[in-house]
C-alpha cells in the first residue's frame, strides 16, 4: 500500500508538472515519464498487457511523436503566452474540472460491490479459441471486430495524415531528411539496436498467445526499430505512393477481412473460427496484421510526405 | 428484442465489410482504381441498404447478428430497428449522389495518383463504412471505435485543399471531437464499471436512477453533442463545414454530425429509457432552441454562400434536439411521443438531402462564378436557372414550407409542442421558420435581380451534376408525399419507447 | 481502501487535471498533450474496473484489459493525425493558434 | 540457502537504489550539462546493475537470468547513446543548458 501510494503521488505530480511546465517541451518530457510511471500502475493492476502498450504506444510512440512536435513549434511558445485565459477563467476551469474530478471520485468510491465481472465467461470460453492468454483471447476472438475496425481506424488515420501533404509533395518522402553520417552514434546503435529490437519485436509478439504481449506491443516495437533504423539512415523512408508500401500496410486488414468472411463457411458466422482450427486462424491473422499495424504506426510518426527525393 | 441472431444478420455485416474493405481497397491499388472501387461499391451498398430495410419491413422485427457467433455481453451484436434501416438507406442514397457529384471534382488523371482525389474516394467509403457500424452496432464501446472511424476520416475531408484557413478549422473540428470522444468513452466506462456489459439491450435492462447511470448520460451525452455541433459547441462547425470542398460539405454536414445525434437518441431512449426524464430533456430542448435562433440569426448576416448555409446547419442541428422535451414522458400521452419522435427523426434525414443538395448547388455556384460572395449572385438564377431551382428546393424543407420533408418533420414536433402544452417550442419552431425563410430568400432574391453586366460563366456546368443536386432536393421534399408507410417503419422494433415513455 | 480504489481516485484526479489543461491552454500542442492526460486518466479508471474484476483465477476481467490496449492505439492515432495537422498548420502560416479571429 | 540469496538481494538492490539516489542528487546539483550527464549515467549504469544482480539471486531459470541482464545492457547501449547525442548538442551550443 506505501508504494501505490508513493506511486500515485508520483503520477499525479508528473501530471501536473505536464500541465504547469512553461515550455512545451519540458511538458512532453513529463508526459514521456506520465506515461512510464502509467506502465508501472497498471503492473499493479494486474494488467502486464495495458503495461507493455503503455509503455511502448502510450509513453514511447507518442511521446517521441510530440517530442519531434515540440522542436519544431519551439518558436510558437511565446506568442502563445499572450492568448493565455484571463484569470477569472482560469479560476472557472479550476473550480469546474475540480467538481469533475471530485465527482468521479464518489463514483468510483460508488462502485458495486461485488464488481460485475465476464472474467469467468471469458475464461469458460478459452478453449474454444485455443488461446492461453484471456486478452488475446477478448481481441482475437469474442471482440475482433473491435480489434478490426481498429487497425482500420489506424490506416484511415494515416491516409488523412497522407492527404494534408500538398500536392506537388505526393508520392514523396515522409519526414525530414535524416543525416546518414556513417561513423555517426546514432547510425552505430542503429545497426546494433535494430535486429535485435526487431527480434525482441516478434518475440513479444509470439508469446502473445500464452502470456502477456501481442500484436500491438510487439508491432509497436517493430515500428520503433522503423523509426530508429529511419533516423539513423540505415534505411530511407518508403514513398508514400510505393505499390509495396501500400501493399504491407493493407494485408493485414485484408487478410483480417477474408477470414472473417470465410468464417460463414467454416463456422457459420463473420469472425468466427472452428474450434479445431481456431488458433492456426488466429495467428494466420496476426501475423500480417502485426506486420501492418507495424508499418502503420512508424508512417504515422514519420508524419505526411515533405520532400520528393530521398537525399 | 428477439434473444438470437436472426435470418438475413449477415446483411449487417456487408452493410459494414463492404465499404470498410473497400476503402482499404482504393488505400492498396490508389490511383484510378481509387475511384472505379468506389464506384462498383455504392451501388452493391445501395443493394444492401434496401435488403436490410426490406428484411425488417417484412419481419416487422429487428435483425440482429452476434459477430463471432459469441453473445453478448462476452461477444458484439450488431442490431437493425427500424430507425437504423431508416438511417442506413439514407446514407446509402446521399453516398451515391454525393459520390457522383464528385466525379468531376476528384478525376483521377492517367499516370500520375492526384492526392485530393485518393484520399476523397478513399475517406468517403470509410465515412460510409462508419456511419452504417453507428447505427447497427450494439455495443457502446464497439460504437466509440466507430466513432473515431467517422472523425478520422471526416477530419482530413475539411482541408483537402490545404488552405491555411481549412487547416485550422480541421484542427479545430478534431480538438472538439476527440474531447468529445474521450467524454463519451469515459461514459462508456463507467457503465461498465457499475453493470458488466456494455451491450445496449443488457444495459437497458440492468441500469437504474443511481447516481452512476446520472453521471454517465450526462458524460456521454454532453461528448455526443460536441461532436454534434449542438449550441454552444457549434464553434468548429462553420468554418469546417463551409471550408471543405462542395462534396465533402455534403457529406458532413447532410451525414456525419448526424451520427452523433443518432447516438444520443440511442442513449436516452434505448439505453436508459428509465432514466430520461422530463427536466433533463428540457435543457436538451433549450439548447436546441438557442441554435435555432442563434444559427439562424448569424446566417443571415453571412456573406458568403456557404457559410451561410453552413450556419444554416447549426440552426437545423438545434430542430432535431427539439424532440427530447417532447418525446420523453408526456403527461398527454404516448401518441404525441410517437409524434414528436417521429418528427425529429424525419427533420434528421429531410435535413440530410436538403442540405447536401443546397451545398452541392452552392458548390456549383462558386465553380461557375470563381466565388460564393452572396453579394455577387446577381444573375445567376438566368445564368444556372437549374441549380438555383434545387438551392430553393432545399430551402423549402429548411423552412418547413409544404411540400417537403421539413414540412411535415416541423408540423409534427409542432403539434407535438401545442398538444402537450409547451407552446414555447412551437414558438421557437415557427420564430426558426421564418428565419430560415429570411435566409433563403435573400440567396432568391439576389441571384433571380438583374445583374448590372452580363454574368459571365468561368466554366460550364455539367448538366448531370445539376441533375443530381436537383434529384437529392427532390427527395427532400418526396419526403413530405410519402410519410405514411416509412413512418411505420421507423417505429419497428421500439414498442419499448412508448412504454418508456409512459414510466 | 483497497488499491484499486487508491488508484481509481488518481484516475479520477488525472481527468479533473488534464480538462483544466485542455481548458487553459491556448497552444494546440498543450492540448493535444491535455487530451492524452485524460486518457491516461480514463483508462486507469477502466483498468480500476478490471482490476476489481478479477475472478475465476485471472488477476482481473481482461475485456475492460483488452478495451484499454484497444483505446490506447486509437488515441495515438488520434494524437498523431492531430500533431500533423499541427505541423501543416505551422508550414502554411508560421502560427499555431486556433482563435476563430486569429 | 534462501535467507543468504535474500541477504545479498537486499544489499545489492539497496547499493543500487544508492546509487541512483546519488545520480539524481547529481543531475540537480551539478552546474553545467556534462557534468551533468557525467553524474547521471555513471551513476544509473552501476545502479541499474546492482538491482539486476540482486534480483538474478531470486530468478528461477537461465532465460529469465538472461532477460535480466538483457534489459541491462540494452539500458546500458541507449544510455550511452542519449548521453553522446545529448552531449554532442551541448557543445554544439556551448551552453550550459
Amino acid at each position: 500500500m506505501a508504494f501505490d501510494i508513493g506511486l500515485v503521488t508520483l503520477v499525479l505530480g508528473v501530471a501536473a508538472w505536464t500541465i504547469g511546465a512553461r515550455e512545451t517541451f519540458a511538458a512532453v518530457v513529463g508526459f514521456v515519464a506520465y506515461g512510464l510511471l502509467l506502465a508501472l500502475v497498471w503492473v499493479r493492476l494486474a494488467a502486464p498487457d495495458v503495461a507493455m502498450t503503455e509503455a511502448a504506444l502510450g509513453s514511447g510512440l507518442t511521446g517521441g511523436l510530440l517530442l519531434g512536435a515540440s522542436t519544431r513549434l519551439a518558436r510558437t511558445d511565446g506568442p502563445a503566452a499572450i492568448e493565455k485565459p484571463s484569470a477569472i477563467i482560469r479560476l472557472a476551469a479550476a473550480v469546474l474540472c475540480t467538481l469533475v474530478s471530485a465527482g468521479l471520485a464518489a463514483l468510483v468510491l460508488l462502485m458495486p460491490e461485488p464488481a460485475p465481472t465476464l472474467a469467468p465467461q471469458v475464461a469458460a470460453n478459452m478453449a474454444a479459441t485455443g488461446l492461453g492468454n484471456p486478452v488475446t483471447a477478448v481481441l482475437m476472438a469474442y471482440r475482433a471486430i473491435d480489434t478490426l475496425l481498429e487497425v482500420v481506424v489506424l490506416l484511415l488515420a494515416l491516409a488523412g495524415m497522407w492527404s494534408l501533404a500538398p500536392d506537388r509533395l505526393w508520392g514523396g518522402f515522409p519526414g525530414p531528411r535524416h543525416q546518414d553520417d556513417p561513423d555517426s552514434v546514432l547510425s552505430f546503435i542503429g545497426q546494433l539496436l535494430v535486429p535485435v529490437g526487431i527480434l525482441v519485436g516478434i518475440h513479444i509478439f509470439w508469446v502473445g498467445s500464452v502470456a502477456p504481449g501481442g500484436e500491438f506491443q510487439g508491432a509497436t516495437i517493430l515500428a520503433a526499430m522503423g523509426i530508429l533504423a529511419m533516423m539513423a539512415g540505415l534505411v530511407g523512408a518508403p514513398a508514400v505512393s510505393g505499390r509495396w508500401l501500400r501493399l504491407v500496410l493493407v494485408v493485414g486488414p485484408a487478410v483480417f477481412f477474408t477470414i472473417g468472411l470465410a468464417g460463414f463457411a467454416m463456422a457459420g458466422g463473420f469472425l468466427a473460427y472452428p474450434e479445431a482450427h481456431a488458433k492456426m486462424l488466429i495467428l494466420m491473422i496476426e501475423i500480417p496484421v502485426t506486420l501492418s499495424i507495424a508499418a502503420t504506426l512508424a508512417l504515422l510518426v514519420a508524419g505526411p510526405p515533405e520532400r520528393t527525393t530521398q537525399r | 428484442m428477439p434473444s438470437s441472431a436472426t435470418a438475413g444478420g449477415f446483411l449487417l455485416v456487408l452493410a459494414i465489410v463492404l465499404p470498410v474493405a473497400g476503402a482499404m481497397l482504393s488505400l492498396a491499388l490508389g490511383g484510378r482504381h481509387a475511384e472505379r472501387v468506389a464506384l462498383i461499391v455504392m451501388p452493391t451498398g445501395v443493394v444492401v441498404a434496401t435488403a436490410i430495410a426490406a428484411a425488417i419491413w417484412r419481419t416487422h422485427s429487428v435483425l440482429q447478428y452476434f459477430v463471432g457467433n459469441w453473445d453478448p455481453p462476452l461477444g458484439v451484436a450488431f442490431r437493425a430497428d427500424g430507425l437504423s434501416a431508416v438511417m442506413i438507406v439514407t446514407a446509402a442514397l446521399l453516398i451515391c449522389g454525393i459520390g457522383l457529384f464528385a466525379r468531376t471534382q476528384f478525376p483521377t488523371p492517367r499516370g500520375v495518383e492526384a492526392h485530393a482525389s485518393l484520399a476523397f474516394w478513399t475517406l468517403l467509403l470509410a465515412i460510409w463504412g462508419a456511419l452504417n457500424a453507428v447505427f447497427i452496432s450494439g455495443d457502446l464501446f464497439n460504437l466509440y471505435v466507430a466513432l473515431e472511424l467517422l472523425t478520422f476520416a471526416a477530419v482530413p475531408l475539411v482541408s483537402l485543399d490545404g488552405r491555411a484557413e481549412t487547416l485550422a478549422a480541421a484542427l479545430r473540428y478534431l480538438v472538439f471531437a476527440l474531447f468529445g470522444s474521450i467524454l463519451y468513452l469515459l461514459g462508456a466506462v463507467l457503465l461498465y464499471g457499475a453493470y458488466g456489459t456494455l451491450d445496449i439491450v443488457l444495459l437497458s435492462d440492468r441500469v437504474h436512477a443511481e447516481p452512476v447511470a446520472w453521471a454517465t448520460i450526462s458524460l456521454m451525452t454532453a461528448g455526443l453533442l460536441a461532436k454534434a455541433a449542438l449550441y454552444p459547441f457549434h464553434l468548429w462547425l462553420p468554418p469546417a463545414h463551409a471550408g471543405a470542398p462542395a462534396p465533402a460539405s455534403a457529406l458532413l454536414s447532410g451525414l456525419v454530425v448526424k451520427a452523433p445525434f443518432f447516438l444520443v437518441v440511442r442513449l436516452w431512449f434505448d439505453v436508459m429509457p428509465r432514466l430520461s426524464d422530463r427536466e433533463a430533456a428540457q435543457v436538451l430542448g433549450i439548447l436546441g432552441a438557442a441554435a435555432i435562433l442563434f444559427g439562424s440569426v448569424v446566417a443571415l448576416r453571412q456573406a458568403r454562400l456557404k457559410l451561410l448555409i453552413a450556419y444554416s446547419t447549426v440552426a437545423q442541428i438545434g430542430y432535431l434536439f427539439l424532440m427530447f422535451p417532447l418525446a420523453i414522458k408526456p403527461e398527454m400521452g404516448r401518441s404525441w411521443s410517437t409524434t414528436a419522435w417521429t418528427g425529429g427523426m424525419l427533420q434528421a434525414i429531410s435535413h440530410a438531402f436538403a442540405k447536401a443538395a443546397m451545398f452541392m448547388a452552392a458548390g456549383l455556384i462558386a465553380e461557375a462564378l470563381g466565388h460564393d460572395r452572396v453579394a455577387g449572385l446577381s444573375g445567376i438564377g438566368r445564368a444556372l436557372p437549374i441549380t438555383v431551382f434545387a438551392f430553393g428546393l432545399g430551402g423549402l424543407s429548411l423552412m418547413g414550407l409544404p411540400p417537403s420533408g421539413g414540412f411535415v418533420a416541423k408540423a409534427m414536433l409542432l403539434t407535438a409542442a401545442v398538444a402537450e402544452g409547451q407552446w414555447w417550442w412551437a414558438a421557437v419552431v415557427l420564430t426558426g421558420g421564418l428565419l430560415a425563410g429570411g435566409y433563403v430568400f435573400l440567396v432568391l432574391a439576389r441571384s433571380l435581380t438583374d445583374p448590372s453586366e452580363p454574368v459571365t460563366l468561368l466554366s460550364t456546368v455539367s448538366p448531370i451534376r445539376q441533375a443530381i443536386v436537383v434529384a437529392l432536393a427532390l427527395c427532400a421534399v418526396l419526403l413530405g408525399f410519402v410519410p405514411l408507410r416509412p413512418l411505420e417503419l421507423l417505429q419497428i422494433g421500439r414498442p419499448e419507447m412508448a412504454i418508456g415513455g409512459l414510466k | 481502501m483497497s488499491d484499486a480504489t487508491l488508484y481509481g481516485l488518481c484516475g479520477a484526479v488525472l481527468v479533473g487535471l488534464g480538462l483544466f489543461g485542455l481548458i487553459v491552454h491556448p497552444q494546440p500542442l498543450r492540448k493535444i498533450l491535455a487530451f492524452n492526460l485524460i486518457g491516461g486518466g480514463v483508462f486507469l479508471l477502466f483498468g480500476v474496473v478490471a482490476r476489481r474484476g478479477a475472478a475465476a483465477g485471472l488477476g482481473g476481467d481482461p475485456v475492460p484489459q483488452a478495451l484499454i490496449i484497444t483505446g490506447l492505439v486509437v488515441a495515438f492515432a488520434a494524437t498523431a493525425l492531430a500533431v500533423a495537422l499541427l505541423l501543416r498548420l505551422f508550414q502554411e502560416t508560421g502560427r499555431t493558434t486556433l482563435r476563430l479571429d486569429g | 540457502m534462501s535467507l543468504a540469496l535474500d541477504v545479498l538481494t537486499i544489499l545489492s538492490v539497496s547499493t543500487g537504489a544508492f546509487f541512483f539516489l546519488a545520480g539524481t542528487v547529481g543531475l540537480l546539483r551539478f552546474p553545467d550539462a556534462l557534468s551533468r550527464l557525467h553524474a547521471l549515467t555513471k551513476a544509473d549504469n552501476l545502479g541499474l546493475g546492482l538491482v539486476v544482480l540482486g534480483l538474478l539471486f531470486q530468478v528461477e531459470g537461465f532465460l529469465a537470468a538472461l532477460k535480466l541482464v538483457g534489459v541491462w545492457l540494452l539500458a546500458l547501449l541507449a544510455g550511452a547513446t542519449v548521453t553522446q547525442l545529448i552531449a554532442r548538442i551541448a557543445r554544439m551550443r556551448g551552453s550550459t543548458m
